[in-house]
């Protein structure tokens, strides 16, 4: 199947997972230094979700985000040194340091905000859709969200309203398995997320969300389907986060996850499956591998760089923004 | 110039903003065929059809979470709440992602949206549909609102509420939707944070909104025949609030009664009273007053209702005693 | 399949789908002549819910209702003069006069309580499924709403809970095909409302809403289920309102419904149909037809006549029952 | 007798009233196996099982509307809500069901309740993790709201509140949680609507709670060194409120500060200064002052959140103000 794709588009998905995955190293290593504050939600393990999804997309498509959003973020085109000095608490980040990793936006990509609400995202991406759908246009909207939001209200009452209008809104569920502690089994009565959709009549997909390809490939299929006003389509992506629920969870999640899941799971880790196969299937040299590397690995440097000298927002600044 | 009631002032000015932008959206439940609980959006389906004017499921969240979205994405939308007491369904909606969403992106985002409410006692709705809940919407900060006391008033408001770039909470009030008033027949605006003082008067200083407005107006011209001359002020808006034309008045009249429909404790009138007491403390000659509901659900039988819900009898007495006449 | 039931069973639930109707029919008449206030959602023509799905209930069986719920609440053993005397007002009434059409609650028959938002009540009924799972009795939980309320975040998030953790729920869908105005295929994407349950994995039942027997019969298998400690059940019953959605209605609705659409409906009375077929069957004679037809009509008006009869509260109750 | 963290106070009494009433039910997000999300529940699921101890779907209003339905039929509850900005999303629950339930059926239902929350800034959690919302619920009659400023307070108000017959909005701190006191080994317990002056003083009243008790007392010890006595008092509940120690208090110092972390505008503190003014108007020598957060949401960055939120320095100048001084 990854023989179909362009070997471009083959090394650009895997520099990005790349950068997702050093840059969220990086920010976990800042936030243990007190150089960035709040939480941090990495989304290391994840990253082929993002990477797929978003290389589906054009760059005047919508995106939602959640908490563990700079995945997504990245993979939408976002300036991993705005980002950084977001999360730096810069006046130069995406949100002035207002936001901070939980708000991020980046209204140019189309990248309409992560949310601290789970949940709370999925409405808004809804209404994207109606703009879409009021304007005209063939853009898709696509809405992040986790297993736990499956729970959410919101949910429920967003993939409805989606459904009843044929919406060009695609819902991506980040199925990493855990709403922070609880089990996914715990928490969704179905059996699986994907069952869901039968109860809005639209396509319920399960994906592989360690796949990049797999998940490009479901994905483009559910924006083709979109552009072309058939309505919305779940796709269940089932994934890992290498790490705890935040910054502040013990052992990386140890407390409520077995060593035996988490190793098994490190085994099947996205980045490194993704480059076997590239090399297997000759898309990349070892040589091209070791550029990206160098070349992501210079990137967050510089990012850092630039979070690091950018200044602080003053004080009086605090007053700013509240209204337009 | 014709004399027409609220609903229509609410209607006409809904049509002619929907004419002017192509893009506005309208949003709500029962708003298409139905023509809105109230009869506001009566028509619209027909002119503007069923994309600009979306008739929804029973899900306020999602109704105002993508109005929110729409906003964010170009299209100025106009969400219809259909009782203030179902925003708790969509609370966070409102206040956690509405509110705060242009302060959370840095200014980045811009959300020209307004949500349409109606709210307000005295039909024996009880109490999940007869709450007044403005106190706790100006405690979150990112949304303007606005409280028209007529006719006249609300289609000026409502169209600046409507052109605004941020988002706006335009509360109506059941008892209001039948008055009538006066509407020139060309176009005029009323800016946002400016009050009006609807009787002029020298001894006391009557502060309120919406179709408590009426009541004490009821009020001040009772308290009038008792030699009692009373200036009433019509918020407008709460956010922006006007504390200057307050302000003037205290500090002429020396004294001040704070009239809302929502509960007293933690109402406006606190923030008012609080506010009246710093800037002019040396003004006043009586400590300000507040009436507004008894702090308890609104029960459903008359007499009960009557008792929680403020009263033009409320009123004199609160004028009174800041007079020091019993 | 009728044949099966007790006859004094049936006759019961005639003299009580007959109850319901005429309490009905004389609220309507009050509020019209002003002596009732507010608004009343009259269920008339879905009387066979009510009675089919509460026949099916124990007196210690938990019940939660809707802003329509006046069948239900008689259904569950309600006194119609003190319903009736909470309809004017009177301290005499179910909630002293504080409650009204859509708060009134009957702890004594475990009816929880009406409620003026629609979903408002889906996660009381959770609640109670709880209660009885810790107290390790075999009570049962009732959820009565409507077609509208099940595109509610609530309507999702207590469904879940309750099919996690079997509860012991029966969810009951008053499906009258409007949700006010709006059509049940303009506001649910669902194909029926029982699909829903699919995304909770438990089963999904379509029922004739007006034909009690189809409504008593599905019922018992769900609280057979649920007693059984199986978990919940989603039943849909498919029924219609013959009169608008409130006492303000234009036209008993007929600015949202056909005229023949209504006329079709009125065809399918609830009450006539058992009432030809327990004549049909024989369990009922036309003298025992009228008896009842006698002894309903002089509960109502003695209902009537004590809530005229009953006092007012005095203004300064207003302040008492916020707190125990 | 022994020193005890906040968080080990609200654990240990959990514990007792769990094994008190056996029927005492548990329910929130992860607080089963994880122990909740700040540990106030580590050890529970073992203990008492997963029937009592119910660890839920992110699902906030089901969790709130079913703690009502199961105190409603007979099982005590106390209900986890993560962070009090999740209150948005069980909105209509708490404001609608649980605090109108028992007077909308006429004293019939009875809902002992409790909904555990933690709130407030100071951590970089930004926008919608680092609320204060009080004044939102004090504006709704049905709730009481209890705020403890340390660990010992929080046991002897957690036993109050968990055996009250009525809904309690149990708000805690989330600065608060490592904060140490010397806890009795005997039970006690601490009535609702008791304030306590945790400073005596006589130049003027500074009235606050929970955590801003702690930086008022900082700023208090400063104003001595002025020469200021500051008297402050912890309200430690909002409702039922404690206005009679606060007029005592203002009667003698005739000044008064109230200090909240929630926004300025709306917030308590007008509430508090609008009684004050009510009550003690001829015993003022100065207008009643507020210091609370800036109208903004909270931002992220460190220099900015310190902007907003009312710091030790904002309380010393506010003081300062009442006394004319500067
Ligand atoms: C409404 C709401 N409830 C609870 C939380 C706290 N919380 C933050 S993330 C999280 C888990 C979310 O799980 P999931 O949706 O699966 O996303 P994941 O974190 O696994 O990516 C929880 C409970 C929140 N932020 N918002
Ligand atoms: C949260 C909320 N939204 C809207 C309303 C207004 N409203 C009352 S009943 C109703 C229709 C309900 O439809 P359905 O659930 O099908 O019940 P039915 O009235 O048909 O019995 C609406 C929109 C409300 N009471 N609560
Ligand atoms: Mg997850
Ligand atoms: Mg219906």
């Amino acid at each position: 199947m990854i023989s179909k794709i362009d070997s471009k588009m083959c090394l650009n998905m895997y520099e990005q997972m790349l950068t997702i995955r050093r840059f969220e190293e990086k920010a976990i290593e800042l936030f243990e230094h007190a150089l960035i504050r709040g939480n941090i939600h990495p989304c290391i393990g994840q990253e082929a979700v993002a990477v797929g999804a978003c290389t589906a997309l054009r760059p005047d498509d919508f995106m939602v985000n959640t908490h563990r959003g700079h995945g997504n973020c990245l993979a939408k085109g976002a300036d991993a040194k705005l980002m950084m000095a977001e999360l730096f608490g810069k006046k130069t980040g995406y949100c002035k340091g207002k936001g901070g990793s939980m708000h991020i936006a980046d209204f140019q990509k189309g990248n309409l905000g992560a949310n601290g609400i789970v949940g709370g995202g999925l409405p808004i991406a809804v209404g994207a859709g109606i703009s879409i759908q009021n304007r005209r246009t063939d853009q898709v909207s696509v809405c992040f969200f986790g297993d736990g939001a499956t729970n959410q209200g919101t949910f429920h009452e967003s993939v409805n309203m989606a459904a009843l209008w044929k919406l060009p809104v695609i819902f991506v569920c980040e199925n990493n398995l855990y709403g922070l502690s609880t089990p996914v089994g715990e928490s969704v009565s179905a059996c699986n997320i994907s069952d869901r959709a039968a109860a809005y009549c639209i396509p319920g997909v399960n994906v592989d969300g360690n796949d990049v390809i797999a998940v490009y490939t479901k994905m483009t299929e559910a924006v083709a389907r979109a552009r072309a006003g058939e309505g919305p389509t779940l796709l269940d992506c089932i994934t890992y986060r290498f790490f705890g629920h935040f910054t502040g969870d013990p052992g990386k999640g140890i407390t409520y996850r077995s060593k035996e899941e988490m190793d098994e799971w490190l085994k099947r880790c996205p980045i490194k499956q993704f480059a076997k196969r590239l090399i297997k299937e000759k898309k990349m040299t070892e040589k091209t591998e070791k550029a990206i590397e160098a070349a992501v690995n210079a990137s967050i440097e510089n990012a850092v760089q630039f979070a690091k000298e950018s200044p602080l927002p003053a004080p009086e600044e605090a007053l700013q923004d509240l209204f337009h | 110039m014709s004399e027409i009631t609220f609903v229509d002032a609410l209607r006409i000015t809904i049509k002619e903003e929907m004419e002017r932008d192509p893009s506005l959206l309208l949003i709500g439940e029962d708003i298409g065929r139905y023509g809105g609980i109230f009869g506001v959006t009566k028509g619209m389906l027909d002119e503007f059809g069923p994309q600009r004017v979306r008739s929804t499921p029973i899900s306020e969240s999602a109704i105002i979470g993508s109005a929110l979205g729409a906003a964010m994405t170009g299209i100025r939308t106009v969400a219809e709440l259909m009782y203030i007491d179902f925003s708790g369904v969509a609370m966070d909606q409102i206040i956690n992602q509405v509110a705060k969403m242009t302060y959370m992106s840095g200014g980045a985002a811009k959300v020209p949206m307004v949500i349409r409410t109606q709210e307000g006692g005295g039909r024996g709705n009880a109490a999940q549909h007869s709450q007044c809940l403005e106190g706790l919407f100006l405690h979150i900060p990112g949304l303007k609102i606005v409280m028209p006391s007529n006719a006249y008033d609300a289609k000026g408001l409502l169209k600046t509420a409507i052109r605004d770039d941020n988002p706006v909470l335009f509360i109506e009030h059941k008892l209001l939707y039948a008055a009538k008033s006066a509407i020139p027949d060309e176009e005029y605006l009323i800016p946002l944070g400016q009050a009006d003082v609807k009787r002029k008067g020298k001894d006391v200083t009557i502060v309120t909104i919406s179709y408590m407005v009426t009541v004490a107006l009821q009020a001040a011209a009772r308290l009038a025949q008792e030699g009692i001359e009373a200036e009433v002020i019509d918020l407008r808006t709460l956010v922006p609030l006007d504390m200057e034309t307050v302000l003037k008045s205290v500090r002429n009249t020396n004294r001040a009664v704070i009239v809302h429909e929502e509960c007293r404790t933690g109402g406006f009138g606190a923030e008012i009273a609080a506010q009246i007491q710093e800037e002019a403390f040396d003004f006043l000659d009586a400590p300000v007053a507040r009436v507004g509901a008894k702090d308890v659900p609104i029960p459903y039988t008359e007499p009960l209702e009557r008792a929680v819900i403020p009263q033009e009898d409320d009123i004199v007495k609160a004028v009174r005693k800041v007079l020091y006449r019993s």
